[in-house]
């Protein structure tokens, strides 16, 4: 008789579930997001199908291959895309070095933009001058440490006072944007030959070498996703951000010095986030603007969480993500959706991939099937 | 309803094959349970034997997956807690369900229907009438975060009180009392039946039960066992139901020889951020061979004395010697203002057992591998970490203390009170420590998992090392200490000898009385 | 009346206009916050609540228009704000729903919410633009009632006049708002159920309070004040005033995130400091520094952020904290 | 396809642009430009390809290359930031042409395929300055107020040639200027143009691209010049005129160019003349009396090449590309050829009458 007040639908948590099934779900829900971003685009008037069938043209047609030149290499398409794809998985395996330790470090922008500024420093000032074997170290080493440093103020704070991370970070990330304003109307930093407030772009020996036509930078950012991978699988420092990361209390009485391993982690946050910056300006962009981060530092939140932490899904995600970002400059050429679709139908796909952890951690059982259940038993 | 209509209501609550699970965990299995009305009936089992959970049923913060429940004879399904306050039930839960930062009156009345506004003069009024009724000193208008323990409490019964609960259910409510506090919550609780209403309470002090309670159900292992009048059984026999064999109920003090001085602290002063003494002038000695108790009302300092010797807290002056062997030769070092982690540099193995084992002691997410090598993980050199090594140590340790496990890899969260407090002392243990401070070790644990504990630090002492045991059970201290050093609000109040003193004397000195007052602490 | 009185007065007057929009998001991101939810998608809600407000008056307008009637200014005023709450009610739908019922990472959460919510006001702002021909925009008489009130007599006083009585409704709107707030929280009954669920969720739950219901009900109610809070931007504020540009709230939404903190999750201290921010934001314009660049400028309420957090968390006021389980989601049956 | 001849029926023509028709201002006014090009030249939809919101950084270069890919033939590159990546671009891409507003590299970067376009739209502020100097007569208000977006030549040579079209005149009027460092941030338009109206300005114009100051100014009952194009729907009691543009002027020759296999010049600047620039229609609800004539005496002016906007007697100060002072100093019958070597503006000078708040 109780049963008449049994609630329809009651949550049990799941002890174990098999790792097939937890990929199945997920790609049932991204199944579901991409139906959901369909059945919007379709209620607007447009063809889902060719929606996404130019998205993922436009973002990885023919992958690789021999082009025009005759050498092998990305086209086009996908040189977009492996460059939107670096700049997130580095900028997320920076992040990731944070939150291990439950920092929410949202200033990733602003730790690449400060990358950015560093090694924008040195182009400028000795662009012309060094050769690019000591430029290019020269640059890295400065966007680093500039990110890095950056990455290492609002932890002090933190470490000190218990100051809010997750705010001290996103203010940063104004004041960064703000002074490379400010920083293009300084002459010694403008474009010459006009007094426009632009940066100017850099000497050819501040640029990266390009892998089949991409930057290097993609192959560094794959070899990072490795070692920060075994950086938390392997290492003591690894395993100290975990411990700080569940309780600082307990890492405290286990004798670490945690003020210093959440000042060290999170400089290596910010540098890694630093070195994007970096890949940015030296690699990608070969100036400087308020654009250099375009977002990734927030991006790559979602893919760092995406990926459940892990380094290695993160290249994974971080390749998905470029392609929803580089496909959707391609529906705008060709069936004229605006751009900013891309923004939304991640924001669905994040929602759908957000809502499905429910029901991999938890097991809806309905009202029928438990009292078929409790016969049973 | 007419009144001839209204059946023969003596039982306040019947539970009828009660069973919850959570997944695979079967914490009450067809379990049935009788309160009459009028009556204190106490609740026993061990650790995890589902006496928290069958009430959290009762009070609507779980539901049963089967089984039914009856209130005042009358069929009821319990989905929150407010179904339960409309029934008159109330729970005072082991943790308090008091919300910090608003005062005894605003917590009182959280909740509750009434008119859009928050009358405080009406409530305060309320609140104090109550008081009175049943001998409760409070103030309406004090916040939460500023009570003390048993005031706090206050609040809870007062909250469910005032919810007009007759049925009231309190979850090992003298755990963290004082004898003092206990005996002024057993006043009330005798006023509350004598008012007519009906009473459970969970403890897990054999002692207690025998005072308190007119009839005792037992759990073991989430089955039933039975229920008993108080007035008919004993503590061996109440263990016996709750265990399902017999067990012995005293507790070892094997005798070995005094070692040397491991600690000698001196002049020890500790004062907090906020600019309270919170210890002063403290002295103690810990010698080898010897588990020192340290008695205290909660609050006494017991706390800092751990934390200021273990570096985890600075201190205003006081020398700490800590005698130690280093590179083949003797020392005894002052660490005296060491951090943790110099002092771990220093290659000193100061075991430490804290109070808050899952927010200190371990981390409870990490498994058992990861939570043992967080003391030694520093040892071998280079970056890398070596886990393997610890595999063979952990599933050691597993076997000898018992620990019951899924495996290795499971989060320690996951496992039992009892299980967690094992793995922290044979972590330890396996430093090899010349002094270990262990803070209230067996606090609610129950009886076998408590004798093991014993078992273990006796093991400790024999082997010559320095043990000092922060107890809060008297009891168990004067049985198992060789000296007992009682704290009294920061400074020490005497050491005695417990084989020559009794309970009322040393109880006395916890409270200031007895030996010349120590004032002037805040 | 001299230069300097007018000048203060002028500066004042622009430090409430731009407090506005902040103040609406900042309460909305005040009550969500409260039980317990830390929503950091305020931006997100702010673009959806302003590009559902302008959209909605316009197709009122258009739809009314083509049916050969005359559309009416105050009808499509009061459609423009429900529809700017109803859209930002549906992103605090969509965090609730997924935080609150389906236990999801409450900052993971936020932030895909400000980039869908970006996402999704862009998207719409430059579609219905390009049916519109380029770019859409209310009718002036629509947009009137979105000027500044003419108070008559009273906008006439000296000093007080202007000062008190020559702002838009939405300004009166965020007063009484913080108003009502203030004592909702401070004084009712529901104020102190929610002020618990957002302390100590398990503590509300066992003293009967549906944590749940309240949590669902301050989040949604906050993400339509947030919403209102992007109506401001593209329609009262002269910056848009009725027309739809494209990245209207550009970062708005964040900083009334940190105006939170700022104001220490208070409404009455969240006017003041909106206050003070707003007047951050247009200093420049009424009292330059020689020789100090704007961009500088523009840092400031940046900084001021910065220090406000670094000053609160060494002075450790347990009253004026975030609510203590704000950021972690409640389950009963967890342990 | 390079085989294939490029005519009017096949040709694709491509647009980068850094934001998109909403903002009302610069992009809107130039795809206005392209829709009368294509209807000016019959051209099918799908032979036009835009790609708008497009940042000034590398995704710039993969606009580009798309467009390329796309079989673009010309392409059209409206922001400043673009030059360096279409210079590179045109470097690759030798059967593509380049064309770019605002810059100024093309005729030094010794590439056949790229090339700068502009034009003198210092003639039509110039008009638009006459239009709010005779307001200003009949107001009895002679504070000018201007927002604009940064300190540097196009900005500068747009305020001055505005003002001195205010002055011609009313001689007595005086300008301030504040800059919002942005060229789209409406909330900070707004600001400042409400700043300016707070200190005394009775009529604004400006130099970025939203709507703000126009709205801003009805808001408060002022009077309001636009630029880019008719801003009278969005202020009908505020906005007096604009300087516009019409882009399909240079678009129009630049295909036709293509088409044709001809040249198209390294630098070219459309002007009053070639109806590249001009002032939009003056809402003569609110214009005072007599502005029709006075515009158009000073249009015959600029037409016949008797009126030089920027004429001696003149001084001014500014600032030389590397930071360092500059001056300038016109005699009576001297004068500065604005745009007359490189399309893109280049008078840097601040000049009496006129001030700059808070740079
Ligand atoms: N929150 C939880 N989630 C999942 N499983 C749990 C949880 N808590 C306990 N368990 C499982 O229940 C088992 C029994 O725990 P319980 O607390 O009942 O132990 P116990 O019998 O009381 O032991 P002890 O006497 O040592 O306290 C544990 O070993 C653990 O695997
Ligand atoms: N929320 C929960 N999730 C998972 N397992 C639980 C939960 N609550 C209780 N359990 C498990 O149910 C069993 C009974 O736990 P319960 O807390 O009722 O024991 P108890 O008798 O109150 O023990 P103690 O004396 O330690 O308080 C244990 O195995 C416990 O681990
Ligand atoms: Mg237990
Ligand atoms: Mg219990």
């Amino acid at each position: 008789m109780t049963h008449a007040h049994d609630p329809f639908v009651r949550v049990v948590k799941r002890t174990n579930i098999e790792r097939s099934k937890v990929v199945l779900f997920r790609l049932t829900a991204l199944v579901g997001a991409l139906l959901a971003g369909a059945l919007l685009v379709a209620l607007l008037g447009y063809d889902p199908a060719q929606m996404y069938g130019d998205m993922v043209s436009g973002a990885i047609k023919g992958f690789i291959g021999v082009n025009k030149k005759g050498v092998l290499a990305f086209t086009n398409a996908s040189q977009a895309t492996i460059k939107i794809m670096t700049l997130l998985l580095v900028s997320a395996l920076g992040l990731t070095m944070a939150f291990k330790m439950r920092f929410w470090n949202i200033g990733g922008e602003g730790q690449i933009l400060v990358g950015a500024i560093c090694s924008s420093y040195v182009a400028i000032q000795f662009g012309d001058t060094w050769p690019q074997w000591l430029i290019l170290p020269a640059m890295f080493l400065a966007g680093c440490v500039g990110g890095g440093l950056y990455g290492l103020l609002p932890a002090i704070f933190k470490a000190r006072w218990g100051t809010n991370e997750t705010l001290f970070t996103l203010m940063l990330n104004y004041i960064a944007l703000n002074f490379i304003t400010y920083l293009q109307y300084q002459p010694s930093w403008q474009i010459t030959g006009t007094s426009f407030p632009k940066i100017r772009d850099f000497a050819d020996s501040t640029q990266l070498p390009g892998v089949l036509g991409v930057h290097i930078g993609w192959i560094i950012a794959l070899l990072l996703a490795v070692l920060v991978y075994l950086y938390f699988a392997k290492t003591k420092q690894g395993y100290e951000i975990t411990v700080v990361g569940e309780s600082a209390n307990t890492a405290r009485y286990a004798g670490m010095n945690v003020t210093r391993i959440i000042l060290r982690t999170m400089f290596i946050s910010g540098a890694i986030c630093g070195f994007a910056g970096f890949l940015q300006v030296s690699g990608a962009d070969g100036t400087l603007t308020t654009d250099t981060a375009g977002g990734a530092g927030f991006t790559a939140i979602t893919v760092a969480w995406l990926a459940g932490m892990n380094p290695l899904l993160m290249i994974v995600y971080s390749f998905f993500i470029a392609i929803l970002e580089r496909g959707s400059n391609r529906i705008q050429t060709t069936m004229g959706i605006p751009k900013s679709a891309a923004d939304m139908l991640i924001g669905i796909i994040l929602f759908f991939m957000l809502g499905v952890e429910f029901f991999i951690n938890y097991r809806l059982v309905f009202r029928a099937r438990h009292r078929k259940e409790e016969a049973a038993a | 309803m007419k009144p001839n209509a209204q059946p023969d209501v003596t039982k306040a609550v019947e539970m009828r094959n009660i069973t919850k699970t959570f997944g695979p965990v079967v914490a009450n299995d067809r379990v049935c349970l009788t309160l009459e009305k009028g009556e204190i009936l106490a609740l026993l089992g061990e650790n995890g034997s589902g006496k928290t959970t069958l009430m959290n049923m009762l009070s609507g913060i779980y539901l049963q997956d089967s089984g039914e429940i009856l209130v005042c004879n009358r069929p009821v399904t319990i989905r929150s807690p407010k179904d339960a306050y409309a029934l008159g039930i109330g729970m005072i839960h082991q943790h308090f369900k008091l919300v910090d930062v608003l005062t005894a009156a605003e917590n009182i009345v959280l909740g509750l229907k009434g008119g859009h506004t928050v009358n405080r003069r009406e409530i305060n009024a309320r609140v104090r009438e109550i008081a009175g009724r049943y001998g409760f000193d409070i103030d309406p208008a004090k916040k939460i975060y500023n009570m003390s323990v048993s005031e706090k409490q206050t609040v809870e019964i007062i909250k469910a009180l005032y919810r007009g609960a007759d049925i009231l259910i309190l979850d090992e409510p003298t755990a963290v009392l004082t004898p003092q506090e206990t005996t002024k919550l057993f006043a009330v609780l005798r006023m509350m039946k004598a008012h007519g209403k009906s009473i459970i309470i969970i403890t897990h002090k054999l002692g207690e039960v025998m005072e308190i309670s007119d009839r005792v159900a037992i759990l073991r292992k989430g089955e039933y066992i039975a229920t008993v009048r108080t007035a008919e059984t004993t503590r061996q026999d109440l263990t016996e139901m709750m265990v399902g064999r017999r067990v012995k109920l005293e507790i070892d003090r094997p005798v070995c020889p005094r070692g040397d001085r491991k600690l000698h602290v001196t002049g020890l002063t500790c004062v907090s951020r906020e600019g309270v003494t919170k210890l002063k002038d403290v002295a103690l000695d810990a010698f080898g061979g010897e588990i020192l108790g340290v008695a205290g009302v909660a609050g006494s300092g017991q706390k800092e004395l751990c934390e200021t010797i273990t570096g985890l807290k600075p201190i205003q002056a006081g020398s700490i010697l800590y005698r130690y062997t280093r590179g083949g030769a003797t020392v005894e070092e002052n660490i005296a203002g060491m951090s943790a982690d110099k002092i771990a540099q220093r290659g000193i193995s100061l075991a430490f057992v804290p109070e808050d084992r899952l927010g200190m002691g371990l981390v409870a997410n990490m498994n058992i591998v990861d939570n043992v090598i967080l003391r030694s993980y520093q040892e071998n050199a280079g970056m890398l970490i070596n886990r393997k090594k610890y595999r063979p140590v952990c599933e050691n340790m597993i076997r000898e203390l018992d620990i019951v496990t899924p495996g290795l890899s499971t989060p320690v969260r996951r496992l039992s009170g009892g299980n967690v407090q094992k793995v922290l002392l044979g972590r330890e243990i396996l430093s090899r420590p010349q002094v270990l401070i262990c803070a209230y070790p067996v606090r609610g644990l129950d009886i076998v998992s408590s004798y093991r504990i014993y078992a273990l630090l006796n093991a400790e002492k024999q082997k010559g090392n320095a043990v000092i045991f922060i107890g809060e059970d008297l009891d168990v201290l004067m049985d198992i200490s060789d000296r007992i050093l009682v704290l009294c609000g920061g400074q020490v109040s005497g050491v005695v000898d417990p084989r020559a003193s009794t309970k009322e004397e040393i109880g006395l000195m916890m409270t200031r009385i007895g030996r010349e007052k120590v004032g002037g602490i805040a | 009346m001299s230069y300097g009185i007018t000048n203060i007065l002028n500066f004042l007057n622009m430090a409430v206009l731009a407090s506005a929009p902040l103040l609406l998001a900042t309460l909305g991101e005040i009550l969500t916050e409260k039980s317990g939810n830390l929503n950091l998608g305020v931006e997100g809600m702010m673009f959806m609540g302003a590009i559902a407000s302008l959209g909605a008056a316009y197709s009122y307008e258009q739809a009314v228009t083509l049916a050969g009637g005359m559309p009416s200014p105050l009808l499509a005023t009061l459609i423009a704000a429900g529809a700017a709450a109803a859209a930002g009610a549906l992103g605090a739908l969509i965090y609730a729903f997924l935080v609150v019922t389906l236990r999801a990472n409450q900052n993971v959460t936020g932030l895909t919410l400000t980039i869908f919510g970006t996402g999704f006001a862009n998207f719409f702002g430059e579609l219905i633009g390009k049916q519109a021909g380029g770019f859409v925009q209310v009718s002036a008489a629509t947009k009137a009632m979105f000027g500044n009130l003419d108070m008559g007599a009273l906008s006439q006083i000296p000093v007080l006049g202007p000062l008190l009585f020559r702002y838009n409704w939405m300004v009166y709107f965020g007063l009484v708002a913080m108003l009502v707030m203030a004592w909702f929280l401070g004084r009712s009954r529901r104020g102190l159920n929610l002020r618990a669920v957002g302390e100590n969720p398990a503590t509300a739950d066992a003293a009967g309070v549906n944590v749940a219901r309240y949590k669902y009900m301050a989040t949604i109610a906050g993400g339509a004040l947030c919403g209102l809070g992007g109506m401001y931007i593209s329609m009262s504020s002269t910056a848009c005033a009725g027309v739809w540009v494209h990245n209207c709230v550009n970062g708005y939404g964040w900083l009334a995130v940190a105006l939170v903190i700022f104001a220490t999750w208070s409404p009455t201290r969240a006017w003041l400091c909106g206050l003070v921010f707003g007047g951050l934001l247009v200093v420049r314009n009424y009292y330059p520094i020689p020789g100090l660049p704007m961009q500088i400028y523009s840092m400031f309420p940046y900084i001021a952020t910065i220090l406000v957090l670094v000053f609160a968390s060494i002075r450790q006021v347990k009253e004026h904290a975030q609510p203590a389980s704000c950021g972690l989601n409640y389950f009963r049956e967890e342990r | 396809s390079a085989e294939e001849a490029v005519t009017m029926d096949n040709i694709k023509i491509g647009f980068v642009h850094v934001s998109d028709p909403s903002d009302m201002g610069y992009t809107y006014n130039h795809d206005l430009g392209t829709k009368a090009m294509q209807a000016a030249l019959g051209l099918a939809d799908d032979q036009i390809i835009n790609k708008y919101n497009v940042p000034e950084t590398d995704e710039c270069a993969d606009a580009l290359q798309e467009l390329i890919d796309d079989g673009c033939t010309i392409i059209f590159g409206t922001s400043f930031g673009f030059e360096n990546y279409m210079l590179a671009a045109a470097e690759e891409n030798p059967d593509v042409e380049f064309c770019h507003a605002t810059g100024f590299q093309a005729a030094g970067s010794g590439l056949a395929n790229m090339h700068n376009y502009f034009g003198k739209i210092f003639e039509a502020r110039y008009l638009s300055g006459v239009v709010a100097g005779m307001k200003s007569l009949e107001i009895k208000n002679n504070m000018l107020g201007y927002v604009t977006a940064m300190p540097f030549a196009e900005c500068i040579s747009g305020f001055t040639s505005f003002y001195l079209g205010a002055k011609s005149v009313n001689p007595d009027v005086t300008m301030k200027v504040m800059y919002t460092n942005s060229w789209n941030d409406p909330t900070k338009e707004a600001q400042v143009a409400q700043a300016l109206i707070d200190q005394g300005c009775g009529i604004l114009s400006q130099h970025c691209d939203s709507t703000a100051t126009a709205t801003t100014c009805e808001a408060n009952k002022v009077f309001h010049v636009g630029y880019n194009s008719s801003m009278i729907s969005v202020a009908p009691n505020a906005s007096l005129t604009s300087a516009v543009w019409d882009w399909s002027a240079y678009l129009i020759f630049a295909v036709n160019s293509v088409v044709a296999g001809e040249a198209i010049p390294a630098d070219w600047a459309g002007d009053l003349a070639s109806g590249m620039c001009d002032l939009s229609e003056i809402n003569e609800a609110i214009a005072a009396p007599g502005t029709d004539e006075a515009v158009e005496t000073a249009r015959a002016g600029i037409l016949s090449g008797d009126l030089k906007v920027f004429a001696g007697p003149l001084t001014g100060a500014g600032k030389n590309y590397d930071g360092s002072d500059a001056t300038i100093e016109l005699k009576a019958d001297e004068f500065f050829d604005e745009s007359g070597s490189q399309s893109a503006p280049s008078w840097n000078y601040i000049i009496p009458g006129v001030e700059v708040i808070g740079e």
